[in-house]
């Protein structure tokens, strides 16, 4: 008798698989785009069935809510010619989808064979506090050259976006 | 040891060109006659440090078994590597120093008078003291590690010096074949060394000496040995990396006279005596060395017959003289091949200065259009037959008392193929120079070329080169008691014993050589062109060198040109068409044949992954994971 | 408690890059000359600083300690970057907008080097690497008016982010079979033995990213077009403090983390450095543009730097922070003079390099002993560290005699393609147009220096050595 | 019951999926778009790892958080080169990005 888990686990799993490889395989970018925030949801999902709630949220805001916005946005600027065949095969698909099946089977021969010593317990009492904790603690460098970080990306979009403007006469 | 005040002042020696050098380059570029001065004050009073060197070294006993070391750590980690900057002061070397240093001196003052006109005169004096430096710090070095460092560097300066006048597409194509040339020989000596290091952990040369009669692994020491020997072979001009020092000739011929007939080319001679106990304790490579020092003799003297640039000649007669002394070493007599260096030394360098002084004044290189110099060039004349005497081997001059030494070294060791080779090879020496004094000074003057003498600061160093190639041999006579065989010697002092039947045998041959070229030269005769005629296959070989430089173009040419071409046609063809080709055979569109070309970044990508996943197959092939 | 007292370096470079930013936004247009020459002064004090502590020592946070090693590394990056600014000056000037965005950028990834090469923990260490990297790919793209600074950007951006990827499915294998992101704990919990197949995976990955830092193949293949692309001073940067700042990583995570896997991945790094060297050579010789040459030659000197990790001893690591020093004054000696001569004649040819030696001896000079420095030709800095890099291998087995030997050979091969710069610039003669190069006082300053340091080091390693093996003791410190 | 191996599987598959994405469309979004699926694949093996393994800590989920913000900053950038490129060339065609090449 399959739990609850199971389900929401197969469901959510197809929903990733699946829509990543309409995003993969779809021939209109403008597709492509939105599968991507489909998967980008089901991926929330997945956090929350793994009792990552927070980084769900954050994954429905930032992912699903402004990267793929954005992607879609950066789509129609640069659209072009017939969208339907916007999105094609390099001359490359089949060499990188010999690649990636060799990798994939690679892989999961490696987790067949490992056995992980895990063991399932309640998550901790108050996980925001303990996200906190480690950003304001353990991994407090990294918080902060992550602001740098993104000061620096945001500083350097603009200016690419803006393009070429002389400072001086 | 106590009292000693030149030795302890030997680091100097090398040390005040080496300041001159910046000095000169940075300072007193402008004034020419300063530049000159810093230059000769620096080696001269390296010369007044290496004669009291050496007059220390013979008044306080110090022998090659117990010479005087400063040492001091330059460079070290712990247990694997430690190179030391040190000097080694033994009679070696202080005859070394002094040969250097002399030479050197007089050639600078010499240039004073030959470079007058040209307008890179301080970097010409600068390098001269850049070459100084090197070659002194060579002699000096008490390690492989150090000889290694100055040997680059004498041949850096050598380049530069070939090609000072870069202008001239000759001198840059010949500066740059010394380098190439040289840097093949300095691979293998550098990994002949290298060898070395890694069976004794040390570089030092009297640590090795003490070690290397204990190692039995024959195989590995010969390879080192020879691999050492490839230095001496390039930068001696040994056959068959010959090539170069005829070309060299492009340099200012005091540079010839200094660097490419007295001082550097006999740094592989040096090196060979320097390692000597390496050589000595492996007699299958002693015949290797010998065997090619007969045969680079006899090799360049034959070509020198044929030749008619004035410094030609005299370079292929280098390459012949370089050839005895590297079979001197062969056959067992260090002696006779040190003593062959230091008044070789002498007489070439003579030699080339006084030939130097007939371009000056004519300008002109080739001696079938000269003719009749003597009578408006006294000096040179007078000097240049001394040289050439001493090079032929005219008792009583100094060049009859060092070769006299190799031939009966040859002959008393059993080698008697190379003694009789050797003879020969003083028969042709005294024929081709004889051939070129009887050519250039004598005979009937040729039109329009008007000879003078050179001024007094070119002609005094020719005068004093003179009297040391009459005088020098003299130290080392089989008449002279505690000579320069108890001097510079090998395991053991040894006074050598007259031989009267080599003496007058090589005499005579010599006198026979100067006795044809006047039956064919000295006399108003078409004899020789009779000769050319009728033995024309000969002299188009002599004269094309016997065409080694050929061979090595189309060598060059045809493997190595063609190697770079097939790596390049692989790069750009094979490894950026190998992925573009997979694509294009699986969609089997010849239309996409515009995208073989690279600059895409998903080759780039496609590589990398590809990369990774085969990686990962053979690790886990490696680890035994995948079954 | 954690010690933020330690974090002085990191904290003064990013107030420093703060400053640069907002002196850029506030001060008038014509102004802003003066924020190169802040940026300049601002490295040069922060270099200072770091050599007046170089004692300094301790643990911030578990994955987070300041040691010699750091230090060292911080020292090389500030020596970049202050070399990179000093190339700058007339080059962004020239570019004429944005120079707070420019030299605030080039700190930020100067930053993050420090970060990179300082973490012992794998998300502070990834942090430290991304952000080096987007700074980076914003610098590469920063001549706008040229696309092919652009496409040279989006190149770097993709493939930096498709290994960035990969390396992160490295460390998430690695965190699931170790349960840790400390390198200390990790190579706590790896048993000595067979790992792992799944931990032997994300190792794989983890090389294969820093690989591609490193530009060794065949992970290099984006170097030469992004080389060729970014602005020249850039260029330079990253193919010095990028390299070495990747290298510092490798080896911490290599020699902390994986110690006792090291039958596994001595072979593997030592392919990478064969590959590295061969193809980096040989590749190098048909070039005709200096920046793709000497990218290619960039290849090849890391794969001489990989040896040092072949050699797996206190010896290859202190050769390797040798050699990396000593690359940083040779590339930079090598790109200033690319740099002088791009700022004249717009043009990176070397067959318009001709003559230059009449045109600007010192620039000539300096590219002349720069290359001699790289090729390894004695008397000058490159040669002692090449002989310790080939030595250390030796003296790890004489069975890697081959590795050491071949590394010698390509670094004579590698004297055939940089002669061609100097064959160029010292016997052909220049267009009759063509005069005298404007090269600015301080870039001319710092060509002597750099010049001074390669010949000094070249006569005299001993105290770099010294500092360079003292620091690498500390790495192997518990 | 669904166990850590499930998870990890699954990551596997995204991930590789992502890849055929990056290296098999030539649109330069497209192969930003597979790039994100990568780092999603990387995210949900810390996630699931940190679960199974360690679920009275957080570090996987931090790293994630991290992953996440990088990822975001990187698109950033990313688009804005793209239309950056776009302006010039009219293209965003990644296979016609080959003015630097041998």
């Amino acid at each position: 008798m399959p739990d609850s888990q199971a389900v929401f686990f197969w469901l959510l799993a197809a929903l990733v698989i699946g829509s990543a490889l309409a995003v993969v395989l779809l021939k209109n970018i403008v597709h492509s785009a939105l599968y991507l925030f489909l998967t980008f949801v089901g991926v929330a999902g997945l956090y929350i069935l793994l009792h990552a709630e927070f980084l769900a949220a954050v994954q429905l805001l930032i992912y699903a809510g402004a990267i793929a916005v954005l992607i879609v946005f950066a789509v129609m600027l640069v659209r072009r010619g017939d969208i339907r065949l916007s999105n094609l095969y390099s001359i490359h698909f089949l060499p990188a989808l010999v690649v990636s099946l060799v990798l994939f089977a690679l892989v999961a021969v490696a987790v067949g064979r490992q056995l992980w010593l895990g063991y399932l317990a309640p998550p901790p009492e108050e996980p925001l506090v303990s996200l906190a904790r480690n950003f304001l603690g353990e991994y407090v460098i990294a918080f902060e050259v992550a602001a740098i970080l993104l000061l620096s990306a945001i500083v350097g979009a603009v200016l690419i976006v803006r393009g070429r403007r002389r400072s001086a006469p | 040891m106590a009292n000693l005040y030149w030795i302890p002042k030997a680091w100097l020696i090398p040390l005040l060109p080496a300041l001159a050098f910046p000095f000169i380059a940075f300072i007193t570029r402008k004034a020419r006659g300063l530049s000159a001065l810093t230059a000769i004050l620096a080696i001269g009073v390296s010369l007044v440090i290496s004669l009291g060197v050496l007059w220390e070294v013979i008044a306080h006993g110090i022998t090659m078994d117990n010479p005087v070391e400063y040492s001091t750590v330059w460079l070290q980690i712990p247990q694997l590597l430690k190179i030391e900057a040190g000097l080694l002061i033994d009679p070696l070397s202080a005859v070394m120093l002094l040969v250097v240093t002399l030479v050197a001196f007089l050639v600078e003052i010499y240039s004073i008078g030959y470079m007058e006109d040209d307008p890179g005169f301080s970097v010409f004096f600068a390098y001269l003291s850049l070459f100084g430096a090197s070659m002194l710090g060579l002699v000096l070095a008490n390690n492989y590690f150090m000889i290694y460092f100055f040997w680059e560097l004498v041949g850096l300066c050598s380049y530069l010096l070939i090609g000072f006048w870069y202008h001239r597409a000759e001198a840059a194509r010949a500066g740059f074949k010394a380098f190439v040339v040289n840097r093949l020989a300095d691979f293998g000596f550098l990994l002949g060394f290298f060898f070395l290091f890694i069976i004794f952990h040390t570089f030092n040369f009297r640590e090795l000496a003490a070690a290397i009669p204990a190692y039995h692994n024959v195989g590995l020491l010969t390879v080192a040995a020879l691999l050492v020997f490839t230095g001496p072979i390039g930068k001696s001009a040994q056959f068959p990396l010959h090539v170069w020092l005829p070309d060299a000739m492009e340099g200012p011929t005091p540079v010839s006279a200094l660097i490419h007939a007295a001082t550097m080319v006999a740094a592989g001679v040096y090196l060979l005596a320097r390692a000597y106990v390496l050589f000595a304790s492996l007699p299958n490579v002693m015949l290797v060395v010998a065997y090619v020092g007969g045969f680079t003799a006899i090799f360049a003297a034959t070509i020198a017959i044929a030749q008619r640039d004035i410094k030609r000649i005299l370079a292929y007669s280098t390459i012949s003289q370089l050839g005895y002394m590297v079979m001197a070493m062969g056959v067992g007599s260090m002696t006779a091949g040190i003593f062959h260096l230091t008044t070789h030394a002498f007489f070439k360098a003579l030699l080339f200065l006084a030939a130097g002084s007939v371009i000056h004044a004519l300008h002109e290189q080739d001696i079938f259009r000269m003719g009749g110099l003597y009578k408006d060039m006294k000096v040179t004349t007078v000097t240049f037959i001394i040289g050439a005497l001493a090079l032929a081997g005219i008792p009583p001059f100094a060049g009859f008392w060092s070769k006299d030494e190799i031939l009966a070294a040859a002959y008393h060791n059993g080698f008697l193929g190379l003694y009789i080779l050797g003879t020969l090879v003083a028969f042709l020496t005294a024929f081709y120079m004889f051939r070129l004094i009887f050519i250039t000074f004598f005979g009937e003057r040729r039109a329009g070329l008007h000879g003078h003498e050179s001024p007094p600061v070119m002609t005094i160093p020719l005068g004093i080169l003179a009297l040391l190639s009459i005088f020098a041999g003299f130290v080392g006579t089989p008449f002279t008691a505690r000579g320069f065989s108890t001097f510079v010697y090998y395991a053991a002092p040894h006074e050598v014993e007259p031989d009267y039947m080599v003496m007058a045998l090589s005499t005579l041959v010599a006198l026979a050589g100067i006795a044809l070229a006047w039956w064919l030269y000295g006399r108003p005769s078409d004899l020789p062109e009779r000769l050319k005629e009728s033995y024309r296959w000969a002299y188009n070989l002599l004269w094309n060198k016997f065409y080694i430089d050929e061979f090595y173009l189309w060598i060059y040419r045809r493997i190595f040109w063609g190697l770079a071409e097939a790596f390049h046609w692989h790069d750009r063809h094979v490894v950026d068409g190998l992925w573009d080709g997979v694509g294009d055979v699986t969609r089997a569109s010849g239309q996409k044949l515009r995208y073989l070309q690279t600059g895409n970044l998903q080759t780039y990508a496609l590589v990398f992954f590809t990369a990774v996943v085969v990686i990962a197959l053979w690790m886990a092939g490696m680890g035994g994971m995948i079954r | 408690m954690v010690n933020f007292g330690l974090l002085y370096m990191e904290i003064a470079t990013a107030a420093l890059g703060l400053m640069l930013l907002a002196w850029g936004l506030l001060v008038p247009k014509r102004e802003r000359q003066g924020i190169a020459y802040l940026t300049a002064a601002g490295l040069l004090a922060l270099l200072a600083l770091a050599w007046c502590t170089r004692g300094a020592a301790g643990t911030v946070l578990p994955g987070y300690t300041i040691d010699l090693y750091s230090i060292y590394f911080k020292s090389l990056f500030l020596t970049a970057a202050f070399l990179a600014t000093i190339c700058s000056f007339d080059y962004v000037a020239k570019m004429g907008f944005n120079q707070g965005e420019y030299y605030a950028l080039l700190v930020f990834a100067t930053l993050g080097m420090m970060v990179l090469a300082t973490s012992g923990e794998l998300i502070t260490l990834y942090l430290g690497l991304e952000l080096m990297a987007i700074t980076f790919y914003i610098l590469v793209a920063y001549r706008l008016d040229d696309p092919k600074s652009a496409e040279a950007g989006i190149k770097y951006l993709l493939l930096g982010a498709l290994s960035s990827a990969i390396l992160l499915y490295g460390f998430s294998l690695i965190y699931g079979t170790c349960g840790s992101t400390v390198l200390r704990e990790i190579g706590k919990r790896i048993s000595s033995g067979q790992a792992d197949f799944a931990l032997l995976l994300g190792l794989i990955f983890v090389i294969a990213g820093f690989s591609f830092k490193v530009t060794a193949v065949p992970f290099h293949m984006w170097a030469p077009d992004v080389y060729e692309g970014a602005p020249t001073p850039i260029t330079a940067f990253l193919s010095v403090g990028s390299k070495a700042a990747a290298f510092a990583a490798l080896i911490r995570i290599l020699f902390l983390g994986f110690d006792n896997q090291a039958f596994l991945w001595l072979p593997l790094v030592t392919v990478l450095s064969v590959l590295s060297m061969v193809l980096g050579n040989l590749v190098a010789i048909p070039q005709k543009n200096v920046k793709r040459l000497l990218a290619y030659s960039s290849v090849a000197q890391g794969g001489y730097l990989l040896l040092g990790i072949v050699s797996a001893s206190l010896l290859g690591i202190g050769a390797i922070l040798y050699y990396a020093m000593i690359y940083v004054f040779a590339n930079m000696g090598a790109f200033m003079a690319a740099t002088a001569f791009y700022n004249n004649d717009r043009s990176d040819e070397i067959k318009d390099y001709a003559g230059l030696a009449r045109r600007a001896p010192l620039v000539a000079a300096v590219m002349l002993f720069s290359v001699a420095s790289l090729a390894g030709i004695p008397p000058l800095a490159g040669f002692p560290g090449k002989l310790y890099l080939f030595s250390s291998v030796v003296a790890r087995d004489y069975s890697y005699l081959w590795l050491a030997l071949l590394g010698l050979l390509m670094s004579a091969v590698s004297v055939y393609y940089y002669l061609q710069i100097v064959k160029a610039m010292y016997t052909g003669n220049p267009a009759p147009q063509k005069g005298a190069l404007q090269v600015s006082r301080g870039m001319e300053v710092a060509m002597l220096l750099v010049l001074g340091i390669l010949f000094f080091l070249g006569i005299y390693p001993t105290p770099l050595t010294n500092y360079a093996f003292k620091a690498g003791e500390t790495l192997f410190m518990p | 019951m669904i166990t850590l191996n499930h998870y990890v599987a699954l990551s596997a598959l995204l991930f590789c999926i992502g890849l055929l994405g990056a290296l098999g469309k030539r649109n330069a979004i497209a192969i930003l778009m597979g790039i994100e699926l990568m780092l999603n694949a990387v995210n949900i093996n810390l996630v699931a790892f940190n679960r199974f393994l360690q679920p009275s800590q957080v570090v996987g989920q931090v790293f994630a958080l991290f992953i996440i913000l990088v990822a975001a900053a990187e698109v950033a950038v990313g688009l804005a080169l793209v239309i950056n490129i776009y302006r010039r060339r009219l293209d965003t065609n990644i296979e016609d990005l080959n003015w630097l090449k041998w």
